[in-house]
C-alpha cells in the first residue's frame, strides 16, 4: 500500500484544528494533569531532600571515660599513651566503613563550653563544676541514616571499645526511640506521598483517556461512514493516534511552561530564600529538565495511547 | 458479481425486513430495484456493503464470500463497491472536494491523482464550484451528488445507489442516470433503488420488486409498476 | 401569513441563494415551491423559521415581523410553524413515538393528550407499528414520515415541508399529499418544496417557481413545468 | 405554561441512560477529582492539627533563683515567706490571663531529677554536683503558640518578676529563634497546602465543565433541532442542568464511598494507630461528615452548572 505518512500527518493536523473544541478540551485537561502531577513531583522531590537532610541529623555518640589528647591523657591513669592510641585507632576505623559518612572529635574543653552555655540559666550549676568532669566523644554520620543500629551495634563490638567506653552500652548512644519513630514518621510520610501521586497519576491517566474517549464518541458516525467507503482499521487509526499524541503534547507544553514558571517563582527562592535556607538542599537543574522531558513523553504517549483505546469499539467491523 | 442465496434478515423487532431472498447479478448488468418504503431496499444494499450480516442465507459479492469473510478482509470488498447512500453519509467535517477525495486516499491513490481526478468527477454531477464547501454549507440535492460523485470516484466494479435522486430534480436525476448507464456501459455492474416512476419507466432496465422483504417480481425491461 | 419583501440571503461566500424575492402567501393557501436542486428552495423555508437572517429584506410570518423579533420569542414563533425538514432532523435518541410526542411537550400539552393524539397522527402517515423504532431503526421514508407526523402533530397555522416525498414510493407520496390536502382544508396554510412532478402537475395548486435564487413564475392552478 | 417538573424529571434521567457513554465520563470525572479533592482536605485537616500539637509544644519557661516551697524558701535569705507568697501570686496571675493554656510549676528537685536523667553518661557531672543547684521554674503553656513573644513580654513586665527571677530577660524564656523559625516553616506549609488545595478545586472544576461541556457538545444536533421545533431555552436546558446534577451527585455518592473506604482503613487507624499515637490528634465523625455532605452538594451543584454553561452557546438563537 502506498500510504504515506503525510497523508496522515496533515490528517491529523486539520481533525485538531477543525475539532477545536474537542481539542482545546483534551489539551486543557493533559495540561491539568500535567501540572498537577509535575507539582507533586516536584515536592515530591523537595520534600524527600528535607527528609534526608533531617535523618542526616541522626548520628552515633561513642564517650570515652576521661581521655583528651595524651597531655591529659596522663591524669587517667593505666597506660595513657596506649589508650589515646586506641582512640586515634577507634576513631580511624571507624572512619574507614564505607557506610560511615564522617567521624567528629568532640573534645573534653568543647564538651564543657556547651554544657556552660545550656545551663546559663542557672549559675548555681555551672559554678559547682570543678575541672572537667565531661568526657570526650565522637559523633558518627552516617551515609545512610537508617544503618543507625546496625552500626552502633558494630560500633559497640570493636577492640578497645571497653576499656574507652567503660560501658559500652551505655556510652555509645544513638537516641534510639526518637530516632525509630522519626524513622516511623518519614517512611509514613513518604508512603503517603508515593501513594498520592500514585494515584494522582492513575486519576490523570483515566481523566485524559475519558476525555479522548468522549471527543472520539462524538465522531462514532464520522469513523463508521470513513469504515463504509472502504478506509482500513489503520488507515482511520494513524490520524486519530497521531491527533492524539498533538493534542497530548501541546498539553504537556503547556504544563511545561506552568511548571517552569512555577519553578522560578517558588520552588527556586526555597533553596536560597530565608525560610528553608537551613535546610539549603539543592535541586539541579537536569533533574528539572528530565522531569520535563518525562511529562512531554508521557504527554504524547498518553494521547496516542487514549485514542488507540478509544478507536477499539468503534473499529470492530 | 452478485448473488444472493435464500437470504432473510430479521431485525431485532420480530417483522422480517428481508425473506428468502434469491438473486443474480450477473456483471456489468443494470438493476432497478423497486418497492414501497420499507420493504427492504436499503437491507438489500447494505448487506451487499457487509455493514451487517443476513440472519440466514448466503451473499457473494465480487467472488468473495461475504458472510465467511474475515474481518480485515471487508474494507477490500467494500473498494469493490461505491455506494450511494440514502442519507448520504458525508464526512461532515470535509469538504466537497476532501469527501471525493477520500474515497481515493482509501486506495492509496497518489496527491497527484486525486488533485486531477476529484474535480473531474465532481464536474460530472455538476458541483465544479462548490470543491470548498462543506456538507452543511449544500443543498440537499448537492449532498446528494456528493454522495454520487464518491460513489464512483474509484472506479469500482460495483455501483450500488439507495434513492440517488430522491433529492434532485427531474432534470438532474436524468443528468445522474445518464451518467450511471455510461458508467455502466464501460462495464460496472448498478444497482439502483429507486422510487423515480418516471426514470424506472423511460429506461427499460431489468427490475426487481420486493414487497414487504419478499421479491415479488425481477423482469428484464421491466417498469416501476406499482399502480397509485 | 406570510409575507417577504424584497429578500435577499448571500450566504458567505459570493453567489445569492435568494434574490429580491416578493411572495405573499394568504392564510389557507396551499403553494408548491419548485425548482431545480440549489435554487434556494431550502433556504426560502428556512427563512420562515427564522433559522438564520436574511442579508436584505423583511419577512412577517403569522403576523409576527420575523426579522425584528425578540430572540425569547423565537420559539412562540416556531411553534406555529410545523415543519418537514429535507434531512428529517430528528431528534437520533428519541424514538418515533417521542420525536412527535416533543412537539406536544414543548407547547405544554399534558401527559394523557399527548398518549392519546401521537399514535393517532402516526397512524395518518402509517406508522403506527413503529412507535417505539429509535429513527436509526427506520427506513427512510419511515423517517421522513415521521418527520411529517411531527410537523402537524401540534395542528400548526402553518406547515411548510422540504422535499417531503423524496424518500417514498409514489403511492404513500400520494397518500401523504392527500394528506397534506385535508389538513390545508381545515384553514392550514401549506407551503411545499418538491421535485415532484407527478404530484405538482396533479394537484393544479399555486407554484412558485425559483431559479438561481430569483422567482421566475409564480402560478396559481400552475404545473412543474420545467422540461428535461 | 403548563410545564411539569415531572417531564423534565424524566426527559434527564432517560437521557442519562440513553447518552450513557457521556453519562459514565462525567460520573467518572466528577467522582475521581472529589476524591482527589476530598482525599487533599482530610490531609489538610489532620495535618493541621499535627502543626497545631507540635506549635502546642512551644511553652514560656519562667526560671526562679532558689525557690522551692515555703521549707527550702527560708534558706535564700530576705523574706521567703513573702517570696513564696510572690511566686504563688505569679502562677496564679499568669494561670488567669484568657491567652494561657496553662501553667506547670516545676520544683527544684524535678529540676535535678531530669538532670541528672540527662547527665547519666557522665557520672563525673552528677558526682560534683552538691546539694540542688537547680531553680524551680513555671511552664507556661497558651492557647495560641503564636502569641508567645507578646505573652513572654508581658511576663517579663510583671511585678515581682525580678526579685523572682533576678534577670527576667534571661530567665523568661521561650527558645525564640526555634519558635520564630518553627512558625516560619509552619506557616509556609500551610500556606503551600492551601494553595495546592485551591489549585486542585479549580482543575477540578475545570476537568468537569470539560467533561460535561464535550458531552453537551456532542449534542449541539440535538439542541439545534429542539431549537427548530419551537422548544424555548429553559425548556431544552432543564433536563440537562437536572441531567448535570444527576451526574455530579452521582459522581460524589461515588467519591464519598471511596473516601469513607479510605478513611476506614487509614485515616482513622492513624489516631489510635502507633505511628502517629504520639501526636493522638482526633477528628470527629462529625467534621468527616459534614466534608461528605459538602462534597455533595458541590458535585450536584458543579454539574449543574457546568450543564448550564457549556448550554449557553448552542441556546443563542
Ligand atoms: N436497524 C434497524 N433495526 C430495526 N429495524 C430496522 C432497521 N433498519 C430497518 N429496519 C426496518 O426494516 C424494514 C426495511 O427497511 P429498509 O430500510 O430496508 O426499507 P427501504 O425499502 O429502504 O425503505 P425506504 O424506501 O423507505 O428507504 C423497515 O420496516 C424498517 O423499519
Ligand atoms: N450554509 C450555507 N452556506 C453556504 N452556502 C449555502 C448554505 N446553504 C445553502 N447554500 C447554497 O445556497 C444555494 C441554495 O441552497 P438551498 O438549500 O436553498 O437549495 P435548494 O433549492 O433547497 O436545493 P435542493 O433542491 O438541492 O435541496 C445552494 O447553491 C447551496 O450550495
Ligand atoms: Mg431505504
Ligand atoms: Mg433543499
Amino acid at each position: 500500500m502506498k500510504i504515506s505518512a503525510g497523508y496522515f500527518t496533515r490528517e491529523a493536523f486539520s481533525s485538531f484544528k477543525k475539532n477545536i473544541v474537542q481539542s482545546i478540551a483534551a489539551v486543557t485537561t493533559v495540561a491539568l494533569c500535567l501540572v498537577i502531577v509535575g507539582i507533586i513531583l516536584l515536592v515530591m522531590f523537595v520534600g524527600g531532600q528535607v527528609i534526608r537532610k533531617i535523618e542526616d541529623k541522626v548520628e552515633i555518640e561513642i564517650f570515652m571515660e576521661g581521655l583528651d589528647g595524651p597531655a591529659q591523657a596522663a591524669t587517667a591513669g593505666a597506660n595513657p599513651v596506649n589508650r589515646w592510641n586506641q582512640m586515634e585507632q577507634l576513631g580511624n576505623t571507624i572512619r574507614s566503613w564505607p557506610e560511615v559518612h564522617k567521624v567528629d572529635y568532640i573534645s573534653k574543653e568543647e564538651a564543657l563550653r556547651k554544657f556552660k552555655k545550656d545551663f546559663s540559666n542557672s549559675p548555681l550549676v555551672v559554678q559547682q563544676i570543678e575541672g572537667n568532669p565531661l568526657p570526650a566523644s565522637y559523633r558518627v554520620g552516617l551515609n545512610n541514616p537508617r544503618e543507625v543500629e546496625t552500626i552502633a551495634k558494630r560500633i559497640k563490638d570493636l577492640p578497645y571499645i571497653k576499656e574507652l567506653t567503660l560501658n559500652p552500652d551505655e556510652n555509645v548512644k544513638f537516641g534510639q526511640d526518637t530516632v525509630r519513630k522519626l524513622f516511623q514518621v518519614t517512611r509514613w510520610i513518604s508512603l503517603a506521598a508515593v501513594g498520592f501521586a500514585t494515584l494522582l497519576i492513575f486519576v490523570s491517566l483515566v481523566l485524559i483517556t475519558n476525555t479522548i474517549r468522549l471527543a472520539i464518541f462524538a465522531r462514532r458516525k464520522e469513523i463508521g461512514i470513513m469504515r463504509l467507503v472502504g478506509a482500513s482499521s489503520w488507515f482511520i487509526r494513524w490520524p486519530f493516534i497521531l491527533e492524539g499524541m498533538l493534542e497530548g503534547l501541546s498539553g504537556a507544553v503547556v504544563a511545561i511552561f506552568v511548571l517552569t514558571s512555577l519553578w522560578r517563582t517558588f520552588f527556586a527562592n526555597l533553596a536560597t530564600g530565608k525560610v528553608f535556607a537551613f535546610l539549603s538542599f539543592n535541586f539541579d537543574q537536569v533533574t528539572f529538565v528530565k522531569l520535563l522531558l518525562l511529562l512531554a513523553l508521557s504527554g504524547a504517549a498518553i494521547g496516542a495511547a487514549g485514542s488507540f483505546i478509544a478507536l477499539r469499539r468503534f473499529l470492530k467491523i | 458479481m452478485i448473488r444472493l442465496k435464500n437470504v432473510s434478515k430479521i431485525y431485532d423487532g420480530d417483522k422480517p425486513a428481508l425473506v428468502e431472498v434469491n438473486i443474480a447479478v450477473t456483471k456489468g448488468e443494470f438493476v432497478f430495484l423497486v418497492g414501497p418504503s420499507g420493504s427492504g431496499k436499503s437491507t438489500f444494499i447494505r448487506l451487499l456493503l457487509r455493514e451487517f450480516l443476513p440472519s440466514r442465507g448466503d451473499i457473494f459479492v465480487a467472488g468473495q464470500d461475504v458472510i465467511h469473510m474475515r474481518p480485515w478482509k471487508v474494507p477490500y470488498l467494500r473498494r469493490n463497491i461505491g455506494c450511494v447512500f440514502q442519507d448520504f453519509k458525508l464526512l461532515t467535517n470535509k469538504t466537497t472536494f476532501e469527501n471525493v477525495a477520500f474515497a481515493l486516499e482509501v486506495i492509496g491513490r497518489s496527491r497527484a491523482t486525486i488533485n486531477n481526478q476529484v474535480p473531474e468527477v465532481l464536474k460530472l454531477v455538476g458541483l465544479e464550484d462548490k470543491l470548498d464547501s462543506y456538507p452543511d454549507e449544500l443543498s440537499g440535492g448537492e449532498q446528494q451528488r456528493v454522495s454520487i460523485a464518491r460513489a464512483f470516484a474509484n472506479r469500482p466494479p460495483i455501483l450500488l445507489a439507495d434513492e440517488p435522486t430522491g433529492n434532485l430534480d427531474p432534470a438532474t436525476s436524468l443528468g445522474i442516470m445518464t451518467l450511471l448507464q455510461r458508467i455502466n456501459r464501460t462495464g460496472t455492474t448498478v444497482l439502483i433503488a429507486t422510487h423515480d416512476r418516471e426514470i424506472v419507466d423511460s429506461m427499460r432496465k431489468r427490475v426487481i420488486a420486493l414487497e414487504a422483504g419478499k421479491v415479488v417480481r425481477d423482469q428484464l425491461k421491466g417498469v416501476y409498476g406499482y399502480e397509485n
